[in-house]
């Protein structure tokens, strides 16, 4: 697996938030364990009667030894937020927050180059890994089954389609990281396949991209020295060009945000293109019984 | 967001960027009125939020202020179709009427945010005037881009690349590095996602002019930029997209037959893309967002409805915050409520689908239950070959 | 460059940062006038530009407006002395009337940049009132220290982590986080070296105040600070100090009888080091500065005459760039037009000094000459004790 | 030698300034292969008839494989020439400069943040190495020896006054080294001394250093740790609290701002203390002849 495992301690900035505790309980239901949370004004207190609220990530860390975080604060506090984790020394940064302007994201995005963290997000579902039982993100973890494939993903939902077909087929997956809808995600295709590869864990990796930016072609550039099969589904071959399709990424703006370019370029790498997003499942069935990687 | 001409053009001039002499007007007395102040020839612009005008007859000069004033009448209160406008056109509401500018060369300067350099990225050509697409597909080599450190803003030695790549030297190019300079203010203070300069005109006796200009606006941002907020003209957008933007969804008008229902990004454009693979062609995107509740729900289903380009509608939701049963109770409220003669397709996966099946199960035979994401799409596009053959003959 | 308070509250003013509300006064007259619109209790504070005016008598809380003119009358054109002045003290030419503020709380405030750190580092501590040195000394616990990325500028968090070093929540908190940013914004537009709000302090109805500020100003910066040059006030500096200013040499008076004349601020320094370690007080440092020519050569000589404290002058230059012929030029011109009376150790060591020496050696014998260092600072020194009796017995 | 060596080649920023002639002509004069110089709006020109001019350090690099820069523009530019020279892919900027604001030098250690780029200066002499006839400065050449004894300073001309003084006590120098009088210098004391300590031909250490700021003190903890014997001189023994003494870094401010700190740091850290500055010369010879290093 990657990027968490069984001794993953998460802390939640913004745990005292509706939907922060909503997510929050669903997450240690799974099996992950929650350290602390950071509410700004509610340092000292217990949420849920359990868990410790500190007022900053760095007491927090300090506190309680926690590795990752998870974001859950409204859009105009979460580049502070980001910034917060990687000063506090945290390693693994999750932000399911939507809607940061792009202007903050190139800020954030200056100040963690030079510096080792992963930024997971924003926009996004999160990272879950069946065979730790350990889930920072907003998944629903029901239709996941622990096994050997790694999934990496744009989307939200498309993702839980992809690993509910997946987990229908029998095919169990090491983690799913949904890297987030927006056009600067904190982190890329190629640097989760990376991960992937160098991970024993997982045998191979379904990704599944969409139109919009060229990150499916630097993906595609590091499948080619892949030694894992890698399968791919690109979303918005249907797309009319210049239009924004719900994620603020998600917008054809010249020729490589365009599907069929991504696809093409998956595929003269190696990759296994599916068209049919109902048959992720099947195809990934097929592909792996042939090279017996599952 | 975007902004059109008129406004941009002020935008750049509070920046101190140089921009044509114009007024604007929204009829013909306005129009003479504001030629009147040019005294001889004007160039009339009409005020759409597309690109392509020129060709399609939205960019008039003019000879004299009353020739003006027919022209601003002919275009006003009409819709102009252009290349980019979609086949219904845009409203022409305003006009800018400007100073003809007599330039000696066309440049051309564009800011975006490129998202694999993650930073806002200036390009720069001294062949202006032409689309930057074009350009860059028969001109590559003469299109030069800088990409700006947000720690240093753009440096001197960069607005010296740049004033090269335009062909620029002596005060001109000490003018576009104070231009650039603001345009880079201006990007950041703004919240921009898109300027674009095209064509920057070199005059013989004033320098550098902003000939034309495009500027859109972050979205995500518009929370912290009320000014620009308050620019926005609802009418340039499709009724249906209004409404579905108020409704806070993200919707596409297409031009297919199968309105689709979503929930999440991806899998709207993927449930596109399998009407699109089976056949079929699907009226919108439509993405209900992570936080649908019922009401939502059936504001969406709604929509859906009245549209009337939809002779089949496809509810494809994977349940995860979002339950089914949330959803399938929104659905039955809309049926109850409306009667709907076309026919339903509803897949439903995911958090509480067993209850929601069984509630709608127990519902009226207009809605068509498959679980299967697959099966769903070949339901939807079956039936749209069935009712839009039905439809089109009762109509 | 260091601003008076009054200056120092203008500007913080203009950024928005509460200052109490206060008057500035140049006599007996305005000092009334002022106190009068406060009403009946004022607060007197002597502007020059030196800590410690409290102990030294510059600050005086007075009852009633004619009270405060009397204070002002007793304050203004004369010198006053503090800890941090030298023993001339410095004139008082202003004096600020100023509201008497109640504080519930006196908190510190502090922005410097910090070399280890090569940031601006804000510097917290609810311990207000004291100097930070001292506070530094007995409670170090107690200051709180965040260093502000320029990529980034003050952060939220970071502000939080301040308002709570500070000890203040809610409203305050949010007041303080405003001011922050305020402070930050300052420190970088008007190239800030310095600025130390001491107290801030804590009000029942008005929130925090600045009740004292200073604020220095990066004198490399000065060149695109024409607002902040202009507020300089030269009769706060030495005589000498300004004349050397406007030569733009290095030059700190001390109080010493031994001038020095050195090219090199490390050079000069040394300089210095040796005269104090051989037994004899430096008058002077004085850094000629690397670009110097014969005419500054000659100023840098003249000053030296100039200070009545200088009983023997040495001349140290490790000729680089500038030339040792170039030196003994120089001096030769002000020995002919002078003819001073007071020894002049030489020693002229690196380019050209071979020709130098020549061109001393055949001119007056007031030049002693000699090229190593460690003889040369002896042969000052040695100079020192004779004439200083000599000249003391004569005046 | 450290930094410079026989292959450098040098790019000189601002080349057809007075200044930047004359001194550059020294460089060359000396033996450094001066391969390039930058002036905006002369490129394409030839300096001194010799030397071709560019309009940026990019072309420069590009055109000739510069590998150190040397600047010379005024102190409103300098920062944007550092700049520069970094995005160029110059490993090495010695900035001879003075009187750049410090707000400016904020930036650029920022920018230099995560990047392998040592910059000598501002305000600073420059480097020169004996053995190699490598100058990249405005040092006198000619009190210079080829030798083993490494210097570093944030002075100029006493930087001078103690290579004189080795050079008359017969010890060579391997590199000299003048870190500038600035108080936010592009390099400090610890990096030069770790360079010095790696480099085999380098056998000793003479640091000059002087009041304001506590770059005697950090050096000091590396000095603990070095194999070789450092010979310190601290100016400023005798100067007053809270004046600045010529160099804009050259002031005392608060305890370890002070000689007399920053002396003891360096005693107690092993280096051999010189008090009295005429003496630094016949005090070398002596520690390192009874250590048997030279």
């Amino acid at each position: 697996m990657i990027l968490v495992d069984d001794r993953t301690r998460v802390v939640v900035q913004g745990i005292t938030g509706n939907e922060a505790t909503f997510h929050t309980l669903r997450c240690i239901e799974y099996g992950t364990e929650v350290v602390a949370g950071v509410t700004p004004g509610k340092g000292g207190s217990l949420w849920e009667e359990r868990t410790p609220v500190f007022e900053s990530v760095e007491e927090a860390k300090r506190e309680t030894g926690a590795t990752a975080s998870i974001i859950f604060v409204p859009a105009q506090f979460a580049s502070d937020a980001i910034i917060e984790a990687v000063d506090a020394g945290i390693p693994l940064v999750v932000c399911i927050t939507e809607f940061i302007p792009t202007m903050d994201a190139i800020t954030w995005h200056r100040y963690l180059q030079g510096t080792d963290v992963t930024v997971i997000g924003p926009n996004c579902p999160g990272i879950i890994s069946p065979p730790a039982r350990c889930k920072v993100g907003i998944m629903p973890a029901a239709i996941h089954m622990p096994g050997n494939i790694g999934v990496v993903s744009r989307s939200g939902t498309l993702t839980y389609e992809v690993v509910a077909q997946l987990t229908s087929e029998g095919i169990g997956q090491s983690t799913c990281v949904g890297i987030g809808g927006d056009p600067l995600p904190g982190t890329d295709f190629a640097r989760i396949l990376r991960r992937f590869e160098a991970d024993d864990d997982t045998h191979a990796v379904i990704l599944v991209g969409e139109i919009g930016g060229s990150m499916e072609q630097e993906a595609a550039a590091y499948i080619e020295t892949m030694s894992k099969p890698v399968i791919a589904f690109v979303a918005g071959a249907s797309a009319p060009a210049g239009r924004r399709m719900g994620h603020a990424g998600a917008i054809i703006e010249g020729q490589s945000g365009r599907a069929r370019e991504k696809m093409a370029a998956l595929e003269s790498a190696g990759a296994v293109v599916v068209e049919n997003p109902a048959e992720i499942g099947a195809t990934a069935n097929r592909v792996l019984s042939s090279r017996e990687v599952c | 967001m975007k902004l059109h001409e008129y406004q941009a053009k002020q935008v750049l001039s509070q920046y101190g960027i140089p921009v044509p002499e114009g007024h604007i007007a929204a009829n013909q007395q306005e129009a003479l009125e504001a030629a009147r102040i040019r005294g001889g020839k004007s160039i009339l612009k009409a005020q759409i939020l597309s690109g392509g005008r020129g060709k399609a007859g939205g960019i008039i000069a003019t000879d004299c202020p009353e020739e003006a004033g027919h022209a601003a009448a002919r275009l006003l209160g009409n819709s102009l179709v252009t290349g980019q406008s979609g086949p219904q056109g845009l409203p022409v509401n305003l006009v800018l009427i400007e100073e003809q500018v007599i330039p000696d060369r066309e440049l051309y300067l564009g800011l975006l945010v490129e998202p694999s350099r993650k930073r806002i990225v200036f390009m720069a050509s001294a062949r202006g005037g032409m689309d930057i697409e074009e350009l860059a597909g028969t001109h590559p080599d003469e299109i030069v881009s800088v990409a700006v450190d947000p720690l240093t803003g753009l440096l001197p030695y960069q607005a010296r690349v740049l004033a090269r790549a335009l062909g620029l030297s002596g005060q001109l190019a000490v003018q576009s590095a104070r231009i650039m300079r603001a345009l880079y203010r201006l990007f950041v203070e703004k919240d921009c996602s898109l300027i674009e300069i095209n064509p920057m005109v070199v005059t013989e006796d004033r320098g550098l002019i902003a000939l034309d200009a495009k500027v859109s606006i972050d979205d995500n941002a518009l929370y912290r930029q009320p000014e620009i907020a308050a620019l926005a003209d609802i009418s340039q957008e499709d009724p249906l997209e209004q409404r579905a933007a108020q409704a806070g969804f993200s919707y596409v008008k297409l031009d297919g037959s199968i309105g689709c229902l979503v929930n999440g990004a991806g899998l709207a454009m993927a449930t596109m893309d399998l009407v699109t693979l089976l056949g079929g062609r699907p009226a919108n995107f439509l993405d209900v967002g992570g936080a649908a509740d019922e009401l939502r729900i059936r504001q969406a289903i709604e929509l859906l409805l009245d549209d009337r380009d939809v002779k089949v509608a496809w509810i494809n939701i994977f349940g995860g915050i979002l339950r089914c049963d949330v959803v399938a109770k929104a659905l039955l409220r809309v049926l109850e409520d409306r009667h709907p003669a076309i026919p339903i397709v509803v897949r439903l996966q995911g958090t509480n689908d067993a209850k929601a099946r069984d509630m709608l199960n127990s519902g009226p035979m207009t809605v068509m239950l498959e679980t299967e994401l697959g099966r769903a799409g070949r339901l939807a596009v079956a039936a749209s070959g069935m009712t839009g053959k039905k439809r089109g003959a009762a109509s």
